[in-house]
């Protein structure tokens, strides 16, 4: 399960502070910067989908002012005093925290979509491509367990090269954790809705992102298992351009539906209002 | 018999008294003691260099092309071994197979890899990496278990879940992940054992467990010593280093609490004695299920819930 | 409009009516006593026709071109339908599709064959003609409604499950075999209603309810009168024969105990007037799922099985 | 759902009485009669599996004696008054009990198979192709009904054209019917054996016969949906020739092994000693 090419990818979401207009990456439309911010970073012209931080999908995801936030000192720990060619991950964990303001690579809490409570946890992929340490999956467990002792519908938003190469084999035991809370939710019949954004990946994708009771999407989203890289060196060919998109994942039965961002609230409002956590 | 390029020594002495038995046999010579003397010494060194092996030698014993693999474990320990074929869906994926099978006086449902014993083998059985479909059958035969109350056990042998086109088409992902949440929830004792190379979700699809055990010679790794070190150190030349860093070996990995208990091997490794090593196998196999035989279904995935919540090391 | 056969005369008749009024008001002269004479002769002849319409002339009634298909239904009497994709195994199939809505007051799942309208559609759609995917679909959003506690309703209108190659090698009859043992358990209300052609185990296949309605011109049987036909007669030309002897209508189905209830169709079937077809749908679905949601699960349950272990005629 | 094309299957299993020799169908070799019936009509020469009458496969699968049939009275009605091109489906139904002395398609009881008790229902396709009639699915579903009550082992082994048109919709709803039956096995654990011989098609394969806890079927069966000439005539093309037979079911899935008729006996055996009727 290789650990998406976080490197390849520009993890910067907002423009510089002085810039007036922003380049759409897919269209190269010039839009004007506030028009962007306000509408959720996605290009008035073309529907490009841009990245976002934990924080600003929460900002238009949650009614406004009702999110709080769960554990939020959990952070990262250097199990294996981990070295590698970039320097000690202890080190990159701070220049990270100072850079990103943010202490691992998800953000979970509870608030209320229209009306409605729910726990939610939203990945930010700044924070080692979203990849899945000790402390991202003691958080999504915690969580779900919020969720589960207090009967409100559970949505994760993922956005994760994989797993966290860094914290070795407890990185992969996130997935069987991850899901293990998951698990219970399904038995007690509480909601679990995975939003899966541009890219999610890796171990990330074979645990909790991929089995919702409901798994949403944005459009043109980097889905998958295996890196592009890795599969056209296994398979030696190109693949076609839309492979691992969304729209190729909902084709092959993987995902409920395709939600452009201006439209995710409601339809999380909407979806919300079928799935209800049984009475136990 | 394949030779590791760290054995090249131990290769050398093997050979050397074989050429003295020949001689003496030949020749009519008595070279017993300087036989028994070098054997000593063979074996002296053998002690040192296994009892010091790196992580990165561990790798290669691990990957050993002669070491058994579940066909073998079947014929040595198993009696009556029924496969199972198919998910009852899309194939019966040769990778990962399963079936009833018969461990000492305890019946079970065996699960796992099966990466062959030859080239021809490793093609059909695509070198132990499994498809969607095979994992989705693991889960169908685990569930037909928990059905009839019968213990799960499942071998991990694996590079890795297969990364490639028709895997992706099919949910690669969503067929792990499924696992790991059913896994979950199972009522029947899981004991997994890792018996040669335990890669990534590939490995841990079928690897959520009560007890896990590993023999002492495999490993168990998030991802491959080459990849990591092709990303991390963006060179796959940094593989040894990224073996160690890594914490790879049963040994480490026990100390993480990821491994409960670690299965002796032979000197010189399971492919040197595959008799041996099957029996050891056998015995924790059957000494871990007498003691999860007792607890009940709610216990179990009691059990199961609370190792897997404790995994992780993070400050709060 | 496409135009049957035994409704020609019928036809004919309803252009005269336009003739006469075109020419009323093109020479304005005062046509109208002959014209509302006409149409009483035409309404007198509708209900001639209608009240001893044959099982064949029933065929294609509930075959027609224009008779309304799920999505009509949706539009007109479902509100916030939210479709939810594919088996999470393979494929999104499009023949059968399924999703949250809403009727009335009432939240619910609702799963469907969808034929499409118009060549086009129909081609997409493979004429409703799903896939194993498609009843892997349904069974998925059936358990996800069972998951919260949401009533299940289906729309059956389908030639049959598609007999292709792909088809057989993905299972179709164990697909629909699969569906059959899990809607028996299912432990939330069912009401089922074929509103066009209910083809064989491809209607059956999402087709277990306790109650199960049936729109007045649809049909419902164990093959294709043509299918039937050429295997009885050894010759589809009989096909008008088999659809008598099979006894395929919703009067003949209520007699044997299969549909519990007859929805109405507006004269000259509901092509005619959609609106007033879904209407009488709308409210025949409500009314039973109002009874249906009374009851408990355990009931629920028992009440379906009785329903099934019921239906068949024999002697002992 | 076509029903399978009775008329092309040769329903004689027993040789003329006067014969010394069989000819085996698949080899052409010449069998000596009593090494035939001996091998259970399967070829010593090419392993070709035979047709056998129900009686026949339940003298060999079960212990000698321990038969004892259930609902043998239970009869083909002919509720739709069914005439078709060959007549009257009541005075086929007359013809047919006198050429074959069965009842019915199905032939149910309990017995013991190495001392093990089983609930057991077995297929005769000389009976209208082992069609699905009403009387046919209410003989397995009592048979099913027996199992669950008495806590034992249901075992099917089925060989049919599919549905029985000649009772129209309530052939159809047989299916529904026999699936519920083994909906109310799985949940209480019992064990049931699915064993598909050839041919199995149609209502029977979309319904019992293919979601057995484990599904065994002889060598080179044919099992499937559809008819191969519907389904040439739907694709436009010829079929492989192992299209549809077990083995190649078994390649995609859907059966756990494929078990040789001398074999089967020693094979149900083995798998009903892990399949324990679950202590409710
Ligand atoms: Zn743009
Ligand atoms: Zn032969």
């Amino acid at each position: 399960m290789p650990w998406f090419e976080m490197e390849r990818v520009d993890v910067k979401t907002k423009p510089p502070k002085d810039a007036m207009w922003i380049k759409c990456k897919s269209c190269k439309a010039m839009i004007f910067k506030s028009v962007w911010i306000e509408n959720l970073h996605v290009c008035p012209e073309c529907d490009f989908h841009g990245k976002l931080t934990a924080r600003e999908r929460i900002d238009f995801t949650l009614d406004e002012g009702s999110f709080k936030e769960l554990n939020e000192s959990i952070a990262p720990a250097d199990p294996l005093k981990f070295e590698c060619g970039y320097g000690s991950y202890a080190e990159k964990i701070k220049a990270t925290n100072l850079k990103t303001a943010l202490k691992e690579a998800v953000i979970t809490g509870t608030g209320t979509i229209q009306g409605i409570n729910v726990v939610i946890a939203v990945m930010d992929f700044r924070f080692f491509g979203g990849s899945l340490g000790s402390a991202t999956g003691e958080k999504i467990l915690l969580a779900a367990d919020y969720a589960l002792k207090h009967s409100m519908p559970y949505i994760v938003v993922s956005s994760s090269g994989g797993a966290r190469m860094e914290e070795g084999i407890l990185s992969l035991m996130q997935m069987a954790k991850t899901c293990a809370g998951i698990a219970r939710l399904n038995v007690k019949g509480i909601p679990y809705i995975s939003i899966l954004t541009d890219p999610t990946y890796g171990g990330v994708t074979a645990s909790y992102s991929t089995v919702g009771d409901v798994n949403l999407a944005e459009p043109h989203a980097r889905i998958g298992f295996a890196g592009r890289r890795v599969i056209e060196q296994t398979i030696n060919e190109k693949l076609p351009d839309d492979f691992q998109q969304s729209e190729y994942l909902m084709e092959h039965g993987f995902i409920d539906k395709i939600v452009r961002r201006t439209e995710m609230k409601d339809t999380l409002a909407q979806i919300l209002s079928y799935c209800q956590p049984a009475k136990s | 018999m394949n030779v590791l390029e760290f054995e090249s020594h131990l290769h050398e002495m093997e050979e050397n008294i074989e050429k003295f038995r020949i001689m003496s046999e030949k020749d009519n010579i008595d070279l017993n003691k300087q036989i028994l003397d070098l054997e000593k010494r063979l074996k002296t060194e053998k002690e040192a260099v296994y009892s010091k092996l790196t992580p990165w030698q561990t790798v290669q014993i691990a990957r050993h092309a002669q070491r058994p693999v579940l066909e073998d474990y079947i014929n040595l320990i198993f009696t009556d071994f029924i496969e199972l074929h198919g998910d009852r869906r899309f194939s019966d994926d040769r990778a990962l197979i399963g079936g009833f099978a018969t461990l000492g006086d305890q019946k079970l449902m065996l699960i796992g890899h099966n990466r062959g014993n030859n080239v021809t083998e490793n093609i059909e059985r695509n070198f132990g990496m499994a498809l969607p479909d095979g994992y989705r059958k693991a889960l169908r035969l685990m569930e037909l278990a928990e059905r009839f109350g019968l213990p799960i056990v499942t071998f991990i042998d694996t590079p890795g879940a297969y990364p490639g086109i028709h895997a992706e088409e099919r949910g690669q992902a969503e067929a792990i992940a499924r696992n790991l949440c059913e896994m979950a929830k199972l009522k029947v004792p899981i004991v997994c054992i890792v018996t040669g190379e335990g890669g990534s979700g590939g490995a841990l699809g079928i690897g959520v467990g009560n007890v896990i055990l590993m023999l002492k010679h495999s490993i168990y790794s998030v991802i491959s010593p080459e990849g990591c070190a092709s990303i991390l150190w963006r060179d796959g030349a940094f593989a040894e280093q990224a073996a160690e860093s890594m914490k790879i070996t049963a040994q480490s990995l026990k100390k993480l609490g990821v491994v409960d208990e670690i299965v002796s091997e032979p000197l010189g490794g399971a492919h040197t004695n595959p008799v041996a090593t099957a029996k050891s196998v056998r015995s924790a196999i059957l000494k871990h299920l007498r003691k999860l035989n007792a607890m009940k279904a709610d216990g179990l995935i009691e059990n199961r819930f609370e190792k897997y919540a404790h995994l992780g090391v993070f400050t709060s």
